[in-house]
């Protein structure tokens, strides 16, 4: 397949999981309205706020960085989806994911947020860098069940190769990791609530502390980009986990399928439970799922 | 030959004769004896160069016309003619210093010197022990005597408490030598020699008797209490006088009787010796008056040369070898102590910190340090390749206990000469000194001295080769050529490191070896231009610089075990001076020296258990067939991981790294530390074939990496000083390096050296970055900064690259090494290192993104505004640095291939490691992965300029607000620049995993110095300044020692 | 026979003398107890056949001695005694 | 009290080194080869009848070097603790004329004697050091009964400069006339006749010396002992 | 064996004195006991059961061989040791005479003899 046709190919692809993680957004802040008893925005309101926002004229900016900064996070979002294969066994549907392994896409996720959290510093307002701390602190933590789930993974499959890896699980839906190794599946979702960054670990978007978190300063087409990636970004971890632990998809459909119950899932949570401190959190992630991961990793490695 | 009588004779004639001739005037008479005293030390050189030429003449002189067990005979062979001349030339320069005094005191004062320099003669030439015991009276005599030039109490009652104890020795002493007689007949040492042994035990009473009573004189611990008041009050140069000359003399009585004793009874003194060494530097440690602390260093130093005589001989080593030794450590210990005395003499302070007054006077001062530096046993000096070759001999002999002790003492001594120096380099004075020459002239001869000592010695050693000099040459070449403008002395530097790194470094070097020379010296070249940013000449940098750099050369460039640790001494050494040089670094630099001491006498442990390498033969070639044994191996480990601040021995690592000029620092985190990587690697070259990754050796020291890692990231996310900050990140860097090297695979290598490299270079950038900031902000708290990119953007650019580059974020050459050390560790099934791994990886960004927000984003404080960007000289390294980051970050494989075949030497490439063009790909039966670097930096790009372009599209016309304009966010602070947020900014993680990082290590090694100066303390106690109580301690130890030896 | 008694005799007074020397308050007698010592030392020299040694211990250890020491605590006074 | 535990400790301890020689010390019956060749060296080569001055003077001449050397350092050291300013006077009792006369009377006798000596040291007991404390016995009387005697300092260290000079002389003649290993040998004078004073090479003439030279040593002492130094 | 042991005793108490006597005149007299006693035990080492003294004249027996030398038959006590009691006599004279003076000098400075006043250098 020539460079062209694979960059065209990808492109469709993000296209598809742009859409697909936009509308899991609007279910989600449905669902929360449902839950709390709200009607709710409609389920395509996330379309909308990105056309309002890219549409408006005025614009200020505090520097390269802060007008970079989405720049960072939206190609940390692209790029994370484009080493990942969305659909097993699909030569359209692999992006570039001959280029690295699961580790690629693992610290691909930071590159979003490390330039994300730069331009929010340049924005100099208190609440950016408040939230960036917390957001970067809770992340080291939920980091590691996820690290150790994915160890225990490598363990278990021998591979680092996330296409080997959804490769080994075919064959029927006992063969997903979810079953093979329950345990590291857990731990992985677990760790998940965090990157998701809803309720209990909603830290960073924390509305009555810090309003909006890193993006305070944010407007217009900057905030419409942010938003943009929110649905890629979506997008492309549940791919990963779908691919991960639930035997990936062969095709939209079921991608589709997988995808959305393993966001229901966080979202679910979300709705259920408080908020958590920041050091609470980051205790509730060093403790229980790290054990479990640990567990999980032991139990592969003899 | 010259007649030794005749030496004698002129001393006796010349004291008989002073009185009259001081009649005449006072001048003369001083004149005279100065002329003797030079004309004897004539003699002694005359008689080495006679016997050098004809070394079989007779060298026994007669007297009274009579054959020997008759008639006392001396003997003037090659090691008396050494101390005639050496004694002689000292006390002609201890005269020249006590001149004034003479010129005061009268022909009394005069001749009692001169009668001292008699004693010590007499006792170093004579063969017969009768007469010994005369000229032991006579030097003490005279001693006590000349001690009353300062009439004031506390030298009057010392000088008591001296003549006391000297009393009861030397009685002990006589009753000995008459008992002996009456078994042996006779009173000649050769004829004595010549005895058949005599085995009843009153002749071992004799034996003992004669040997404590000269051991006594000798000032053991602890019963020394009397030398050591006597040090304290004394004149300086009659302190001076009795440290070196007096008991230089002694010894050699000491050395003479050897011999003759039993091995029980020389086991015992050998014993004492060490105690005495160990001891003595363990009380010198909490002593705030100079010449007191002296005094327990001239006490520990007189210990360790009668351990090492002892200790040598019971080896059963050849006398010729002993004596080489000896008098390594003996020439070092009189040339620095009796300057030292001398310059306590010039300073005139006795409380250590007041010894700030040389920092105004560079020249005393430089004359101290090679004094101090000296007596520690650092290279070049001669006390540097005796104690090499001591531990050499103890560890072939495997005298542990030895080794123990005289390595624990080695150390102590290090830790208060360096804290003196300290003082005196770094506190606070503005006071001038009074300088007369005559005082100033031996300090100077001395210290020219003993230079010029060690370069004869080093020509003793040949296994040094030639490369060994370059630091050394170096270190004197930019000294003298100091003064010029630092430009050129940095363009000199650059050139000459340069051309000696093409041309005599690269070419004898393997792969791995030239890599390291590159990271080692390469790194450091470019660095300098660091140094060219300052104004004038600035002095003292290059001459340790350069030093320091050549050192690094030489240590990869060694073929032998002595080559490889004098270069790392003087690398040391050199860091240990740039520290130094650092505003508030004293005790930094204090604590980098006592850890790196404790880290080389780790080293020569390990050395002495290592076979011999072959010389020309570099050793990390020569390591490849070489094996060595676990604890050599254990030792060395440590050594190295301490330099490299690996956890639990990082204590000294955040203090220098921070406290040091910034270019030091920079040089220190990212060009040092790779020395420890690269002797590291040696060693485990050297156990590869009895060790693999599932060792449990290796499982550990994969711990002790993995928690360095944790740890040193932990530790950086606290801190507020960015200084600090970078030192904990290097720290933990270096961990990930070491968790590499345990692996003991290609991969594992191959990563550890790439992460190695990498470190370089980005730990180069950030430091560069940093040090322009804080010179153009003037601290270095991150919280008294802010919004600094708009007034620094190089800067920032650079910490921008830096830190993706740490953080393993793609696309830069970080993730590279994160990559191959996570494929390298899951390869190998080490799934939980790996897992803490990536838990510190994950903490550096929290560190990262506080430096880099809190500095050059957030608001500007006000007190800033007028920050420019740094000069041309520290932007140059950066630009260097951001390049070759660009370039392996690209394109890969113009270093992974490399690495891999340097690593191939050592470790074979496995099969299932291919270079696939760009593509790196692993398909080892426990893992499969692949990483394409190329691809990668492509489709990043991709995804990053697609986005911009959009952006630029919809919003290309932004309004710019000023720095303070937050209002989108509806709110406009009163002062916004109190909102940065930047102070104790990881507030909830301390909440949340502060407990792991309370200090404990601190808690632990102050500890440790507490109590050793509890221990010290206490220790001292036994001296109440009471003389008879000394009196009670000179018999209780006789007795001690008695029953030790335990005669049936 | 009578050079023992003689001997023995010497020897007693010495060690007495020694012992009387210790115990004394005053310094003076002490001294005097030791040119006493030196004394019958120089006596025993002479019939342990060294006249030589015990020519000399009398001058200078019995004699000498003793004016140095006397000289001495002439320029103590007052602080001879403990 | 813990301190007088320990001194008799230390005085058991001590006492206890030397039981082992005593133990098995027992008066020997006959002399080693050394003492023997001591003996019939002197007696044969030396021409000597006292040996033990032989042994002083001759085959140990090193070792009495050493020993006037102690007493020329003693006399220094005491002199220059003890040092006097050039005007101090002594404040002394009047000596009573019966003391003065016989002092006086005394003195040259004494001082007779001391030379008397140290002149037949060689061949009776005693010898330099013996005839020097007598001299300075004789001159110690004066100081003590005469109030106008002071020693001369000048006379006392020209004295004791020059003999020490001389003694170190005679030494190096040996080495001069008999060779390399003769320092302070005296056979470079003859021998003379057995038991007669001019006998025995230079012995005689250094054991004179040794005698002026510790007697003007000894007196030197003593003068600085009286007066006692300067007031601090 | 007697003198031996008298004189070894005479050092024992000569220590005690110096070590329990606070007066430094007291602990001089002291060591000077101590040498007299040394002095004792190096003459007793040299005596040889019924000699004379080391002074050949006419109490000793002596025979003329062939070629003129001397044959001393009579016992005579070993010269040597006496000899050096000559020199370390002189030699404690001299340490004595030095102590004396320094503690005559001490006592113009500090007004005491008493050892205990002088603690001011230690530790």
């Amino acid at each position: 397949m020539s460079i062209a046709f694979k960059v065209f190919w990808a492109f469709i692809s993000l296209g598809v999981v742009t859409v697909w993680g936009l509308t899991l957004n609007g279910m989600v802040h449905k669902i929360f309205a449902r839950v709390q008893g709200r009607l709710g925005p409609p389920v395509w309101q996330p379309f909308i706020d990105i056309i309002k926002n890219n549409a408006k004229r005025t614009a200020i900016t505090h520097g390269i960085m802060f007008y970079l900064g989405p720049v960072f996070r939206i190609a940390g979002g692209i790029g994370t989806y484009m080493f990942i294969p969305v659909l097993f066994g699909s030569a359209y549907f692999s992006n570039f994911s001959l280029s690295g392994d699961v580790l690629l896409v693992m610290y691909f996720i930071f590159f979003g947020q490390l330039g994300m959290a730069l331009g929010a510093g340049e924005g100099g307002h208190p609440y950016s860098a408040i939230a960036v701390s917390r957001g970067l602190a809770q992340m080291t933590a939920f980091e590691v069940p996820f690290a150790l789930s994915v160890i225990s993974l490598v363990a278990q499959y021998g591979t680092l190769n996330i296409t080997e890896i959804v490769a080994a699980q075919q064959g029927g839906f006992l063969r997903w990791t979810l079953f093979t190794n329950p345990l590291a599946v857990i731990t992985a979702m677990i760790s998940m609530l965090g990157m998701n960054m809803y309720n209990p670990f909603s830290v960073v978007i924390a509305p009555q502390e810090i309003p909006i978190g890193p993006p305070t300063e944010y407007h217009s087409s900057f905030l419409g980009m942010l938003a943009t990636n929110r649905g890629i970004f979506a997008g492309a971890k549940l791919v990963l986990f779908m691919n991960l632990f639930f035997g990936g998809a062969t095709n939209l459909l079921i991608l589709m399928l997988k995808t959305f119950w393993i966001y229901m899932f966080s979202v679910f949570v979300g709705a259920a439970y408080p908020r958590f401190r920041t050091e609470d959190s980051i205790r509730f992630f060093l403790t229980y799922p790290t054990i479990l991961g640990i567990i999980s990793v032991l139990l592969f490695s003899f | 030959m010259v007649n030794p009588m005749l030496l004698l004779a002129m001393f006796l004639i010349t004291a008989f004769l002073i009185a009259l001739l001081d009649k005449l005037h006072r001048k003369i008479s001083i004149y005279t004896i100065y002329a003797v005293l030079l004309i004897a030390s004539g003699m002694g050189f005359w008689q080495l160069n006679t016997l050098l030429y004809n070394p079989n003449l007779s060298v026994v002189v007669f007297s009274a016309g009579f054959s020997a067990p008759l008639s006392i005979s001396l003997q003037f062979g090659v090691v008396e003619a050494v101390l005639v001349a050496l004694l002689n030339l000292f006390g002609f320069l201890g005269a020249s210093y006590l001149y004034r005094r003479f010129l005061q005191s009268g022909a009394q004062a005069i001749a009692l010197y001169l009668l001292v320099l008699l004693g010590a003669n007499g006792l170093v030439l004579t063969r017969d022990i009768f007469n010994s015991f005369v000229f032991l009276e006579i030097l003490s005599i005279a001693t006590y005597a000349i001690i009353a030039v300062d009439q004031n109490k506390n030298s009057l009652v010392a000088g008591i408490k001296y003549m006391l104890a000297g009393g009861i020795s030397s009685t002990l002493f006589l009753i000995g030598i008459v008992l002996a007689y009456r078994y042996t007949g006779t009173l000649n040492i050769d004829t004595w020699l010549s005895l058949s042994p005599i085995k009843t035990p009153g002749y071992t009473v004799a034996l003992f008797l004669m040997a404590i009573g000269v051991f006594i004189e000798l000032k053991p611990f602890p019963a020394n209490g009397w030398a050591l008041d006597l040090y304290q009050s004394a004149d300086k140069g009659v302190a001076s006088l009795i440290s070196s000359v007096n008991t230089a003399a002694i010894l050699f009585l000491y050395y003479k009787l050897m011999p003759l004793f039993t091995p029980a009874l020389l086991e015992i003194l050998t014993g004492a010796g060490l105690i005495s060494f160990v001891f003595g530097n363990l009380i010198a440690l909490r002593q705030k008056n100079a010449s007191r602390l002296l005094g327990y260093s001239s006490t520990a130093q007189t210990g360790l040369l009668v351990f090492s005589l002892g200790a040598l001989s019971l080896l059963g080593l050849p006398q010729g070898m002993v004596l080489r030794i000896a008098l390594g450590l003996f020439i070092t210990n009189l040339f620095a102590k009796s300057g030292l005395f001398w310059l306590c003499g010039v300073t005139k302070r006795n409380n250590l910190q007041d010894w700030s007054v040389l920092r105004s006077d560079s020249g005393l001062l430089i004359i101290f340090g090679i004094f101090a530096v000296a007596l520690m046993g650092f290279p070049p000096f001669p006390s540097f390749f005796a104690k090499w070759q001591i531990i050499q001999i103890f560890g072939a002999s495997q005298a542990w206990m030895w080794m123990a002790g005289l390595l624990i003492g080695s150390l102590l001594e290090v830790v208060y000469l360096m804290r003196w120096l300290g003082f005196a380099a770094k506190g606070e004075s503005q006071s001038t000194l009074e300088k007369p020459f005559s005082k100033l002239f031996p300090l100077m001869v001395s210290a020219l001295g003993l230079a010029s000592v060690s370069y004869y010695l080093t020509l003793m050693y040949p296994q040094i080769g030639t490369n060994s000099i370059y630091p050394i040459m170096a270190f004197i070449l930019f000294g003298l050529i100091d003064i010029l403008p630092v430009k050129l002395k940095g363009v000199l530097a650059i050139a000459a490191l340069s051309l000696w790194g093409w041309f005599v470094l690269l070419p004898p070097l393997p792969l791995m070896g030239q890599l390291f020379a590159l990271i080692l010296v390469g790194g450091s070249i470019v660095q300098i231009f660091a140094f060219m940013r300052y104004q004038g000449a600035a002095e003292g940098f290059f001459p340790s610089l350069t030093m320091l750099i050549f050192a690094l050369g030489n240590i990869v460039l060694a073929s032998t075990k002595l080559q490889f640790f004098l270069a790392w001494e003087l690398m040391t050494l050199a860091a240990y001076l740039l520290i130094l040089k650092g505003k508030k670094a004293r005790v930094a630099a204090l604590l980098f020296i006592v850890f790196s001491s404790f880290g080389a006498y780790l080293m020569l442990a390990g050395f002495s258990m290592m076979p011999n390498t072959v010389e020309g033969y570099l050793i990390i070639l020569q390591a490849n067939f070489m094996a060595i044994d676990w604890l050599p191996a254990l030792l060395l480990g440590v050594a190295f991981l301490i330099k490299m601040g690996a956890v639990g021995v990082h204590y000294w690592l955040p203090a220098a790294y921070s406290e040091a000029d910034d270019e030091t620092s920079s040089i220190l985190s990212s060009v040092l530390s790779k020395a420890g990587v690269f002797g590291l690697l040696m060693v485990l070259i050297l156990i590869s074939r009895f060790v693999s990754s599932s060792s449990i050796s290796m499982m550990a020291l994969g711990w002790i990496g993995v928690f360095t890692a944790f740890f040193g990231a932990l530790m950086a996310v606290f801190q507020e000083d960015a200084k600090k900050l970078l030192a904990y990140s290097s720290m933990s860097q270096l961990g990930y390096i070491v968790v590499g090297l345990s692996l003991m695979t290609h991969l594992g290598w191959v990563s550890a050296l790439y992460l190695a490299v990498n470190h370089l270079f980005f730990k180069g950038l950030i430091f560069m970055a940093m040090a322009a900031v804080f010179l153009r902000t003037g601290t270095r708290n991150m919280y008294e900064m802010g919004g600094l990119i708009k007034k620094m953007p190089i800067a920032f650019i650079s910490v921008l690259m830096g830190i993706i580059a740490v953080s393993g974020v793609p696309p830069l050459s970080g993730f590279g090494s994160k990559w191959f050390i996570y494929t390298s560790l899951l390869e190998q099934g080490r799934y939980l290192q790996t897992a803490l791994v990536f838990f510190s990886s994950a903490i550096a960004f929290l560190y990262l993104y506080r430096l880099i927000h809190t500095v050059f984003l957030g608001q500007a404080k006000p007190n800033q505004k007028d920050v420019k960007e740094a000069p041309i000289w520290l932007i140059i390294p950066q630009g260097i640095f951001i390049m070759a980051i660009m370039a392996i970050s690209v394109f890969p494989n113009i270093i992974t291939k490399p690495l891999s075949l340097a690593v191939g030497d050592y470790i074979a490439k496995p099969e299932w490691l291919n270079w696939d063009g760009y593509n790196l790909v692993l398909n080892s039966p426990t893992l499969h992965g692949n990483w394409n670097g190329n691809l990668v930096m492509y489709v990043t790009m991709g995804v990053f300029i697609i986005p911009l372009i959009w952006l630029l599209l919809v919003n290309a016309r932004t309004q710019k607000v000023k720095q303070f304009n937050i209002v989108f966010a509806a709110e406009r602070p009163y002062k916004p620049w109190t909102t940065h947020f930047a102070y104790n900014m990881f507030a909830h993680y301390e909440k949340a995993l502060g407990f792991l990082v309370k200090p404990r290590v601190t808690a632990f090694y102050k500890g440790v110095a507490e109590g050793f100066h509890s221990l010290s303390a206490t220790l001292a106690r036994i001296y109440t300044g009471n003389g008879q109580t000394y009196m009670l301690h000179i018999f209780l130890y006789t007795i001690f020692l008695y029953l030790l030896l335990g005669v049936k | 026979m009578p050079e023992i008694f003689a001997l023995i005799l010497l020897i007693v007074i010495s060690l007495g003398a020694a012992v009387y020397a210790v115990f004394t308050k005053k310094t003076i007698t002490a001294l005097i107890a030791s040119g006493i010592i030196s004394l019958s030392a120089s006596i025993i020299y002479l019939l342990m056949a060294a006249p030589d040694v015990a020519m000399t211990e009398a001058t200078i250890g019995a004699g000498l001695t003793t004016v140095v020491f006397l000289y001495a605590m002439k320029h103590v006074k007052g602080g001879e005694d403990d | 009290m813990i301190k007088y535990l320990l001194v008799f400790v230390a005085i058991i301890g001590i006492g206890y080194i030397f039981l082992p020689f005593v133990m098995e010390f027992s008066t020997p019956t006959k002399l080693n080869p050394l003492a023997t060749s001591y003996v019939q060296g002197s007696v044969n080569e030396l021409n000597m009848p006292n040996v033990v001055t032989a042994i002083v003077v001759t085959y140990r001449g090193l070792d009495t070097l050493g020993e006037v050397t102690v007493l020329f350092l003693a006399t220094a050291g005491v002199g220059f603790l003890l040092k006097r300013k050039h005007d101090m006077v002594n404040h002394r009792r009047k000596c009573s004329e019966i003391l003065c006369t016989g002092a006086s009377l005394l003195t040259p006798l004494i001082v007779l004697f001391g030379v008397y000596i140290f002149a037949h040291g060689h061949l009776s007991p005693g010898g330099g050091f013996q005839g020097g404390v007598v001299i300075a016995s004789g001159f110690l009387l004066l100081v003590m009964a005469n109030i106008s005697f002071h020693f001369s300092h000048n006379l006392i260290h020209f004295s004791e400069s020059i003999s020490g000079f001389i003694y170190v002389l005679l030494g190096l003649a040996g080495l001069v006339l008999l060779g390399a290993n003769s320092f302070l040998d005296p056979r470079y004078l003859p021998a003379g006749k057995w038991l007669d004073i001019v006998s025995t090479g230079a012995v005689p003439i250094i054991y004179s010396i040794i005698g002026i030279k510790g007697g003007s040593e000894l007196c030197s002492v003593i003068d600085s002992l009286q007066h006692g130094g300067t007031e601090l | 064996m007697m003198v031996l042991i008298c004189g070894l005793l005479l050092m024992l108490i000569g220590i005690w004195a110096m070590l329990i006597k606070k007066n430094i005149i007291r602990i001089i007299i002291g060591f000077s006991i101590l040498d007299t006693g040394t002095h004792l035990v190096i003459v007793a080492i040299g005596y040889v059961k019924h000699a004379t003294a080391p002074i050949v004249d006419k109490a000793v027996n002596i025979s003329q061989n062939a070629e003129g030398g001397i044959q001393v038959l009579g016992k005579v006590v070993d010269p040597v040791p006496s000899a050096l009691v000559l020199t370390a006599i002189v030699i404690g004279l001299a340490v004595t005479a030095l102590l004396l003076s320094f503690a005559v000098r001490l006592y113009k400075v500090g007004n005491s003899l008493n050892i205990n006043d002088y603690e001011e250098l230690k530790w």
